[in-house]
């Protein structure tokens, strides 16, 4: 209507909206209002009903993506080429709807038992998502902003979510503190980038920076604050600072949702950044990545040795996945450009299930053990094997041990750099070979404590896990051995080139 | 045009804001100061914008509108986020969220 | 390619049927011991069931070639098939590792180590014995390295939880030592991969072993040295070579018995298959290059090995030390890069798995009856349990290298064939002598070690004949008084079930050698292609 | 070949090793629940294996008549005289019956497992055929009521399999399969009561010793396979093949180098096992064990495989040890035989224990035949072997027959004998029959197998060795003389006079390892309720099961040497042409002494004097109290001095045992050891402590289980190094933005001023 308005005012052309493409945004928003709306009108007890809601919302946004993906024509961009649809769009935007449902599936005990606010919190976490989604497809600085913030903004409040428990408040002035200053950051970054480049579409952006051969400081800076921005929210070190902090203090789901989703949206955002925005300034980004991997997956690895908590552990952990995550990053303006791309999607998704399985352990076994030091895991072999194999699954996976999901997506990393065949390449790989190791130090460690060491208090007590929890088990438990076993099955690319090619890399 | 003029003083807001986003010990202060960081971003996309005729000069508004928007929903999530500090606090000091650390 | 696609599926199933017995007994409550171990048993069984019937059906007129060739799409992505294919050099190892793994199963009856547990504890050795399997069928190196680490975890934990006094520093030290190797090696093997596809003629890129082994030699020397590095590092601490074997003796200490002797019998093999199966085949130039170096530290290991025996006060410690001379032959073997000496590391492998490992199980079945192993306190056992006593003396022998048991074709060859390695002559002759002397040595510590706790008289102790010695007996932590006497008994039923496979393998295999070379040495003819006429 | 000249027993010969294997097996798994608890097997299987060594011998025999020149008419050969020659041209040899089946192969190359069959062969398959079927009819009384009987029947039948194995090997890798399994078997049978650590230690020394130098083998097998390899590859066998090794040797196609050091390395195997100068230290020792293995380890198996196999490669040894000397060709091998003669019937001489002195006597007439092998004398060095197995076997068992009745398990010569010739007659009457033998008085058969070696190495030129030769003769028939007297004669000593309990109390008096251990524990050793079955009376006579055997060696002892006797009445040499002819086309050409009484009588003469020389300071030594020559070994100096020397074994156990095993064990082992914990574990913990002074923060944070390991080290690095970013993590927001905008701005800053 408003457009028809504008139009009819000044001659503005009704932009074509391919509403399929578009289904899975629309799907989510308006799940989005009828939580809120439901969340009025329905009775304390019954506040079940929109977590309901919302894993219904999230399932249902899947469909069109599977429409989508079945049609498989090409890529279907939108708005001038703002906002695309394509491959790689449509596969991590399935990716952070299933985070979604899974964090919904993990929320679902902890935060009706908890007493919070239900309607609100999923509202929140479903908006949180959509950024995500929208992330994905995000091809103008303008929708990347918008995309960012959207995904930040709810997290902010979900990770202050325990009202009354300072860490929780903690968690979530610190995380928004910092986010808000990056965002300042990176949007000063875009404006030198718009004033550069005459246009706010990425690709144009990339065009710009190419033509001109030698860059410009302006250029460089501006290169740096952005990448600085989404390396805060995928906590690279040294832009990491915020993240175990703010792990820790979160709700547990909202950290298994923090350190997932929301950082696989950062290194969308990066990807579509490096990739269309400025590729060819790799002498920038480059070196930057580089230093960005190697100090990310070190000090991640290193933190992670000595923490007592296990969700801080697992914090610095994904401090330091993110570092291996980083690594195709080195050599995407190489010609392993496209190698590397579905190395970051296939890592993603790896770690994706991965790691919310392993915290879906951990709020299983925190029902029991109510403390969140690694040395309450003792004896978990005796009164919980499921959960222990369970664990050791995950955290294998994590340490990249075969056949779980992580040993698959270390080797694409590998192999990624190794294709590049440069120098920074092979540093990065044997950096990240030692790495590897470095990581079961503390991966190993927790293994020990449930298998090797005794209950803390001799309490042998079996563990009630909920079903949901279950569910969300079952769900990564499954994922991260299909992962592994046969990552082909599930890593379907078709043509993720599209990205490469559409952007200047590709010409 | 003036726009360098424009441009430096958006580096000095924005330098203004950083110095303030890391010295400034009260919550509402670096809140403020990000503002600043904001504006100074406005500033620039502005400039910009003014400065090249027709092609892409709509992009720079745009966005400035953008970020006016959404700084605005920040600030009111960042504020809340300091009024539950204070609430069980009873104090805005920074110094004094330092209870997860190592 | 050369490859005989007969029976597509039998190795499949021969490598993942332990799973299924593992699918089984997850289903089934902790509680249920005696039938967690009938089904791990039977599994077992029926694995080497399905063994035999691969041998029975492999054909030994073309040992050399890839049998029961499987080859399907795995990973697209990144060119990885699912290739597995038995040869000469697969076959002996594939048939230990199932073989170890049902002795093992018959000992674990009534042996399950403290803290009990028998379904874990039979579970991981069931999944163990899939990865071993699957490592030496692979032919793939994405898969080889699948399997390669999957080994780890299980041992991991069998150390771990099921291990002795140290047992969580041993199994971490263990665990980090091996996969630094792994980790490398995997950078290797990528970089191999691209390297290979971009020199090669085709241009086409693979990860399949008889692909890079017939297209390896495109790569320059300086490129194939440091891949060969990366998977030396990988494939040596596996072994172990010395300086690499440090995790050696503090994983094998600690380790229950069955974790002791699968390590011993099948896992450190995996180090030295690799180099026979990816190393040496693939990268000739390197191997050349690196041979004398190789060829130095596997002798050092051996002396080092034996020097390290000799000086051990733990039965334990010390056979695991000999491991690394033992081990270190072999490598020497490798090193010559001739067929005799990879024939001979090759039956070194096989005839190391099987007498060390039976070492391993009298050291813990004698640990069972003494609850030590500390040599200064055992002592005539002989003359308490004279068949024990017997068997032991037999691996000793056996281990030393006596004629007309196993341990001799592994070790006499390959100090003939270090006369006239592949390259650098002159060193490696100095090798054979110092090999030479190490067979001394070798002598020198199993004898030492036998005779001190064989012969001679039982301490007091654990004589337990008067009541007078009861006092000194209730000194024993755990028992006291008669208890001791019930204690120590001789070579059980399931002991007996258990041992005399290996007993009878090391028998047979060292009166008749040829049982093993004439499937061994085609395979290794191939493997040696790009070295000419060694 | 023609078929018709070989038979069923020359075409299985490998079945005299293979009966006695399996019968090692049978006894070790039946024996005990067999009736004579597994003896019954031992005996029947040697017997078998005597049998058709019998049948293979007199089928080797005619198959040697009909290849003859000489046609079937045998006594012709005295024609040959002494001159006897071989040579490649004459083709006066007949081809060995060799059969073998696929062992093990290595690059296609396939490797036998068989049967090389001719003179020297058949030769040694009937001598320890025959002997071991002697020694172990004798055990079964000798050993009668031992605890481990059923094993020690076990071990010796295996003994000689093992050695019968060797001695018929076909090639290289199955030879050391018989020397080794006999080392194994020397192993168990001198430690055979192990309760004893004395009698353990021996048999570790033993094996030890003998493994020394099998290093020498291991690696002379080795140069000698690729040495050979390409002439036998050409000829269709390979270099493992002893019949390609000898034509390979032959063929000149070898260099002189290659042979040496592959002849070096084989002789260092030869020296150990056959206990020569230098590592002749443990066959002493190995008298532990029971007195039948020492007599089986001594005459025929075990310490003449060393001889027979410089003899079996007599081809190798002899073009690959020979030097020329100023022109002259010498051979190697002749200095350690000539040494050890020289040096162990020193040793001889300080002995109080029979079986030491008989050991000592056994390294020197090895010496002699080495030497004679040194010297070009093969046929009588084989010769010597063959007679020497008899009388020595004879001497033991004798020996044991003392300590069996006469002495109470003793078998120290100065404190429990003396006068046994009247209570044991059978026994004597050997005894100095086989000394005789040993001694080479004229026909006895070691004056034919002797006298011959000396003869020949005056023969061709080895002057030195000649004189060598001559003084060993005079030192053996006197340290023989005196071991004789006091054994025998003079007045009764100790347990020969009854004197059962100073036995006993004497027991660890001297090194009489032989000793039934563990005297204390009357209990737990069943020996000892053996004890109690002939504690009933003083010495007498051993029963027949023990003076059978020594009667038939003993008549041996005497007329073995007629066989080769080139004298009157006699004029034979059919040993040399059974033997020596058969070795093939692969046989150096050599000469042989005639044999002249002239030149016997030097040595006849020395044999004399030593006698009566030998027998006047016996008598006036320990017969009579007020001699001067009583205790003059300690009187005088020089004479003190020697026999301290000699009484220590000329110091080299205390080298072999003091300074180099204690070293390896002790020191090396023990500096290797502590090297892996503290020097290679802990490189990684040093650099840790490099880094801990770089940067002092880290210092506090390596803890001390710290303590090995590269990977703990380095563990505890990257540890640390964690503790030392914690600061970083303050908690407070100010600095996690200044961190943030300052990496951005540092980032920024150095990509500007790089990339602008």
């Amino acid at each position: 209507m408003l457009s028809w308005l504008l139009g009819a005012a000044s001659g503005f052309a009704r932009p074509k909206i391919d509403y399929h493409a578009l289904a899975p945004e629309i799907i989510l928003s308006v799940g989005i209002c009828v939580v809120l709306i439901v969340d009025l009108f329905i009775s304390e007890s019954k506040k079940w009903l929109t977590a309901t809601i919302a894993g219904v919302v999230l399932i249902a946004s899947v469909i069109p993506i599977v429409t989508l993906a079945v049609i498989g024509d090409n890529t279907r961009s939108l708005f001038d080429g703002r906002y695309v649809v394509d491959e790689f769009s449509l596969i991590m935007k399935a990716m952070f709807l299933i985070i979604g449902y899974v964090v919904v599936l993990l929320s679902t005990n902890e935060i009706e038992e908890g007493g919070y606010y239900q309607g609100e919190y999923y509202v929140l976490l479903l908006s949180g998502v959509l950024g995500m989604v929208m992330m994905t497809s995000a091809r103008d600085l303008v929708s990347v902003f918008v995309a960012f913030e959207f995904l930040s903004i709810p997290t902010y409040m979900l990770a202050a979510w325990r009202k009354r428990d300072t860490k929780s408040n903690e968690a979530g002035v610190k995380y928004f503190l910092l986010g808000a200053f990056a965002s300042a950051l990176m949007l000063y970054g875009m404006s030198l980038l718009y004033g550069v480049a005459h246009s706010t579409k990425l690709s144009d952006i990339g065009a710009a920076i190419t033509v001109k051969g030698k860059l410009s400081g302006v250029e460089a800076l501006a290169i740096v604050f952005i990448v600085a921005a989404f390396g805060f929210k995928v906590s690279a070190v040294p832009f990491h600072s915020w993240a175990p902090d703010t792990y820790q203090g979160a709700p547990t789901p909202v950290t298994a949702f923090l350190s997932v989703g929301s950082k696989a949206g950062g290194f969308v955002a990066l990807v579509s950044m490096v990739y269309l925005a400025f590729p060819l300034a790799k002498d920038i980004w480059q070196p930057l990545m580089f230093v960005l991997a190697t100090l990310t997956m070190t000090v991640g690895n290193v933190m992670a040795l000595k923490q007592t908590n296990i969700v801080r552990m697992l914090a610095y952990s994904s401090i330091s996945q993110g570092g291996f995550i980083l690594m195709p990053f080195v050599v995407a303006g190489t010609k392993a450009s496209e190698t590397s791309l579905k190395t970051i999607v296939a890592y993603l998704l790896v770690y994706a299930t991965t790691n919310l399985g392993a915290f879906a352990v951990v709020i299983a076994v925190t029902r029991k053990t109510r403390s969140g030091e690694i040395s309450a895991l003792g004896g978990m072999l005796t009164y919980a094997p499921g959960l222990t194999a369970l664990m050791t699954l995950f955290f294998a996976s994590l340490a990249g041990i075969p056949p779980f999901g992580g040993w698959f997506a270390k080797v694409s990393a590998f192999r990624a750099v190794l294709e590049a065949g440069t120098g920074y390449g092979y540093a990065i790989a044997v950096i990240g070979a030692v790495n590897t190791v470095i990581a079961f130090g503390y991966y190993g460690n927790i293994m020990r404590e449930m298998w090797m060491k005794p209950a803390p208090d001799g309490d042998n007590s079996r563990v009630e896990v909920p079903p949901s929890i279950i569910a969300a088990l079952g769900i990564t438990g499954a994922g991260t051995l299909l992962l592994g076993i046969l990552p082909h099955l599930v890593l379907r690319f078709g043509d993720l080139n599209d990205l490469v090619h559409t952007g200047a890399l590709g010409k | 045009m003036l726009i360098n003029q424009f441009l430096l003083l958006g580096a000095v807001l924005f330098c203004i804001g950083v110095y303030g986003v890391i010295a400034r010990k009260n919550a509402v202060m670096v809140l403020m100061s990000i503002e600043l960081i904001l504006n100074a971003v406005n500033l620039n996309l502005l400039a910009f914008a003014m400065n090249m005729n027709g092609e892409g000069s709509a992009d720079g508004h745009v966005f400035a509108l953008y970020v006016l928007a959404i700084a605005a929903a920040e600030v009111g999530v960042g504020l809340g986020l300091v009024l539950l500090i204070y609430r069980n606090k009873r104090s805005i000091s920074l110094d004094e969220l330092s209870e997860m650390k190592g | 390619m050369d490859v005989l696609r007969n029976n597509n599926a039998l190795l499949t199933i021969g490598t993942f049927l332990p799973l299924a017995g593992v699918l089984v007994m997850m289903f089934i409550p902790s509680g249920k011991e005696l039938l967690h171990k009938q089904i791990a048993l039977l599994t077992a069984l029926a694995t080497v069931a399905v063994g035999v019937y691969t041998v029975a059906k492999f054909d030994f007129g073309n040992a050399g070639k890839l049998q029961f060739y499987a080859d399907t799409s795995w990973i697209k992505v990144i060119h990885s098939n699912y290739t597995i294919g038995l040869d000469g050099i697969s076959l002996p190892l594939y048939m230990l590792s199932s073989v170890i793994t049902l002795v093992v199963m018959v000992y674990s009856w009534d042996h399950i180590p403290s803290p009990g547990n028998a379904k874990a504890f039979l579970i991981l050795m069931l999944v163990l014995q899939t990865s071993m399997a699957g490592t030496f069928v692979a032919q793939d190196l994405i898969l080889f390295f699948v399997f390669f680490e999957l080994v780890l975890l299980p041992m991991y934990f069998m150390i771990g939880v099921w291990g002795g006094e140290q047992r969580q520093y041993a199994s971490l030290k263990f665990f980090l030592y091996t996969m630094f190797g792994s980790a490398l090696m995997l950078v290797a093997f990528l970089a191999l991969y691209w390297q290979v596809s971009k020199n090669g003629l085709s241009g086409q890129a693979s990860f399949s072993i008889p692909y890079l082994a017939a297209h390896g030699g495109v790569l320059g020397k300086t490129v194939q040295i440091w891949l060969f590095a990366g998977m030396f590092v990988g494939f040596a601490v596996k072994v172990p070579m010395f300086p690499f074997h440090t995790w050696l003796p503090d994983a094998h200490t600690q380790a229950p018995t069955q974790g002791s002797v699968i390590l011993a019998a099948v896992m450190l093999k995996l180090g030295t298959y690799g180099f026979v199966r990816i190393a040496i085949p693939i990268l000739p130039a390197a191997a050349k290059a690196w041979a004398p170096w190789i060829g130095g530290l596997a002798v050092i290991g051996i002396i080092y090995g034996a020097l390290g025996c000799l000086a051990q006060t733990d039965m334990k410690r010390l056979i695991a030390f000999s491991s690394v001379a033992h081990m270190g032959f072999v490598m020497l073997g490798i090193s010559t890069l001739t067929t005799l000496g990879l024939n001979a590391a090759m039956f070194g492998m096989v005839a190391h798995g099987l007498i060390t490992g039976m070492l391993f199980f009298v050291a813990g079945s004698i640990k069972d009856r003494y609850h030590t192993l500390e040599i200064k306190r055992l002592g005539g056992i002989l003359k308490q349990m004279p068949r024990m006593g017997w068997i032991l003396g037999f691996c000793a022998m056996a281990s030393l290298g006596l004629p007309g048991l196993a341990g001799f074709w592994g070790e006499f060859p390959v100090i003939v064939s270090a006369y006239q390695p592949f390259t650098n002559t002159n060193v490696f002759r100095v090798y054979m002598v110092v090999a030479a002397v190490g067979t001394v040595l070798a002598a020198g510590y199993l004898l030492w070690l036998f005779q001190r706790v064989a012969f001679g008289e039982p301490p007091e102790e654990f004589s337990g004949h008067a009541p007078a010695h009861s006092v000194g007996a209730a000194a024993n932590d755990t028992l006291h008084g008669d208890e001791i006497h019930h204690d120590i008994h001789d070579v059980k039923l399931t002991e007996w079930l258990a041992w005399s496979p290996l007993l009878l393998g090391i028998v047979v295999l060292g009166i008749y050698p040829q049982l093993l070379f004439k499937v061994i040495d085609p395979a290794v003819q191939v493997a040696l292609k790009a070295y000419g006429k060694g | 070949m023609l078929a018709a000249e070989t038979g069923w027993f020359l075409e299985h010969a490998y079945l005299i090793p293979v009966v006695p294997a399996v019968a090692f097996a049978l006894i070790i798994f039946f024996g005990k629940r067999m009736p004579m608890k597994g003896s019954e097997i031992g005996v029947a299987s040697m017997v078998t294996s005597l049998v058709l060594a019998a049948g293979t011998a007199y089928q080797w025999i005619e198959r040697v008549d009909f290849f003859s020149p000489a046609g079937d008419n045998a006594s012709a050969l005295g024609g040959f005289g002494r001159a006897f020659r071989l040579n490649a041209e004459g083709a006066t040899f007949v081809q060995p019956v060799i059969n073998k089946i696929v062992w093990w192969q290595s690059g296609g190359m396939e490797f036998g497992l068989g049967q090389h069959i001719d003179g020297l062969a058949v030769m040694a398959l009937l001598l320890v055929a025959l002997i071991s079927t002697l020694v172990q009819i004798y055990s079964l009384e000798y050993l009668r009521g031992d605890r481990r009987y059923t094993h020690f029947f076990a071990a010796l039948t295996l003994f000689s399999a093992g050695m019968l194995a060797m001695v018929l090997a076909e090639n290289m890798v199955q030879l050391i399969l018989g020397w080794e399994i006999m080392g194994l078997c020397s192993f168990m049978l001198i430690g055979h009561w192990w309760e004893d650590a004395a009698n353990s230690r021996s048999a570790l020394k033993a094996f030890f010793t003998v493994r020394v130098g099998d290093i020498g083998l291991l690696v002379g097998t080795g140069v000698v396979f690729f040495a050979a390899s390409a002439y036998a590859t050409r000829h269709g066998s390979n270099g493992f093949s002893i019949q390609s090794i000898n034509e390979w040797a032959l063929s000149g196609t070898g260099s002189h180098t290659v042979l040496l050091w592959g002849s070096v390395a084989l002789f260092i195997a030869a020296i150990g096992k056959s206990a020569q100068f230098p590592l002749h230290t443990w066959l002493p020792d190995a008298m532990a064990g029971p007195t039948p293995v020492s007599s089986l380890l001594h005459s025929s198996t075990m310490v003449v495989a060393g001889v027979f196999l410089v003899a079996r490669l007599y081809p190798l040894f002899h073009t690959g040890l020979d030097i020329n000397v100023a022109g002259q060709h010498f051979n190697l091998i002749a200095v350690i035989g000539g040494i050890t003669i020289i040096i162990a019937a020193a040793l001889a001489f300080v002995q109080n224990d029979i079986k030491k002195v008989l050991a000592y006597s056994t390294v020197s007439q090895l010496g002699y035949m080495m030497m004679g092998l040194g010297v070009g004398a093969w046929t009588p060095a084989m010769f010597h072997l063959f007679t020497h197995a008899f009388f020595k076997c004879c001497l033991f068992l004798c020996a044991g027959s003392v300590s069996h009745s006469g002495s109470h398990h003793s078998f120290d010569m100065k404190k429990d004998m003396g006068g046994l010739a009247r209570k044991m007659p059978i026994t004597t009457t050997c005894w100095i029959l086989s000394t005789a033998a040993l001694c080479g008085v004229p026909y006895f058969s070691g004056f034919f197998s002797k006298d011959e070696i000396i003869d020949n190495a005056r023969n061709n030129n080895y002057q030195v060795f000649f004189v060598v030769g001559l003084v060993g003769a005079f030192m053996t028939t006197a340290y023989m003389t005196r071991a004789t007297y006091l054994i025998f004669f003079g007045k009764a000593r100790g347990a020969a006079a009854g004197g059962h309990a100073e036995t006993l109390a004497t027991a660890d008096a001297h090194d009489s390892h032989a000793r039934v251990p563990a005297m204390a524990n009357a209990a737990s050793d069943s020996h000892d309720a053996h004890d109690a079955h002939d504690a009933h009376a003083g010495p007498h006579e051993s029963p027949v099961l023990i003076t059978g055997p020594l009667v038939v060696l003993a008549s041996l002892a005497v007329v073995a040497g007629y066989i080769n006797a080139p004298v009157w009445p006699f004029h034979t040499e059919r040993f040399a042409e059974w033997v020596a002819n058969s070795s093939g086309v692969a046989f150096p050409i050599l000469d042989h002494a005639q044999f002249e009484w002239v030149n016997a009588v030097p040595s006849i003469m020395l044999v004399l004097g030593g006698f009566v020389v030998s027998l006047f300071v016996c008598r006036s030594i320990y017969g009579e109290a007020r001699s001067p020559l009583r205790g003059i070994t300690t009187r005088v100096a020089p004479l003190r001095w020697v026999h301290t020397f000699l009484v220590n074994k000329y110091y080299l156990d205390a080298l072999y045992e003091n300074v180099i095993v204690r070293g390896l064990v002790g020191p090396i082992a023990n500096g290797a050891y502590w090297v892996n914990q503290n020097v290679l574990d802990r490189i990684v913990n040093q650099a840790g402590i490099g880094a801990r002074k770089t940067g002092g923060w880290v210092y506090r944070n390596i803890d001390q289980r710290v303590v090995d390991g590269a990977v703990n080290g380095s563990g505890a690095v990257t540890r640390g190094s964690g503790t030392a970013l914690r600061p970083v993590q303050s908690g407070k927001v100010n600095q996690y933005g200044a961190l943030l905008f300052g990496a951005a701005a540092i980032g920024a800053l150095v990509l500007v001023i790089v990339n602008t």
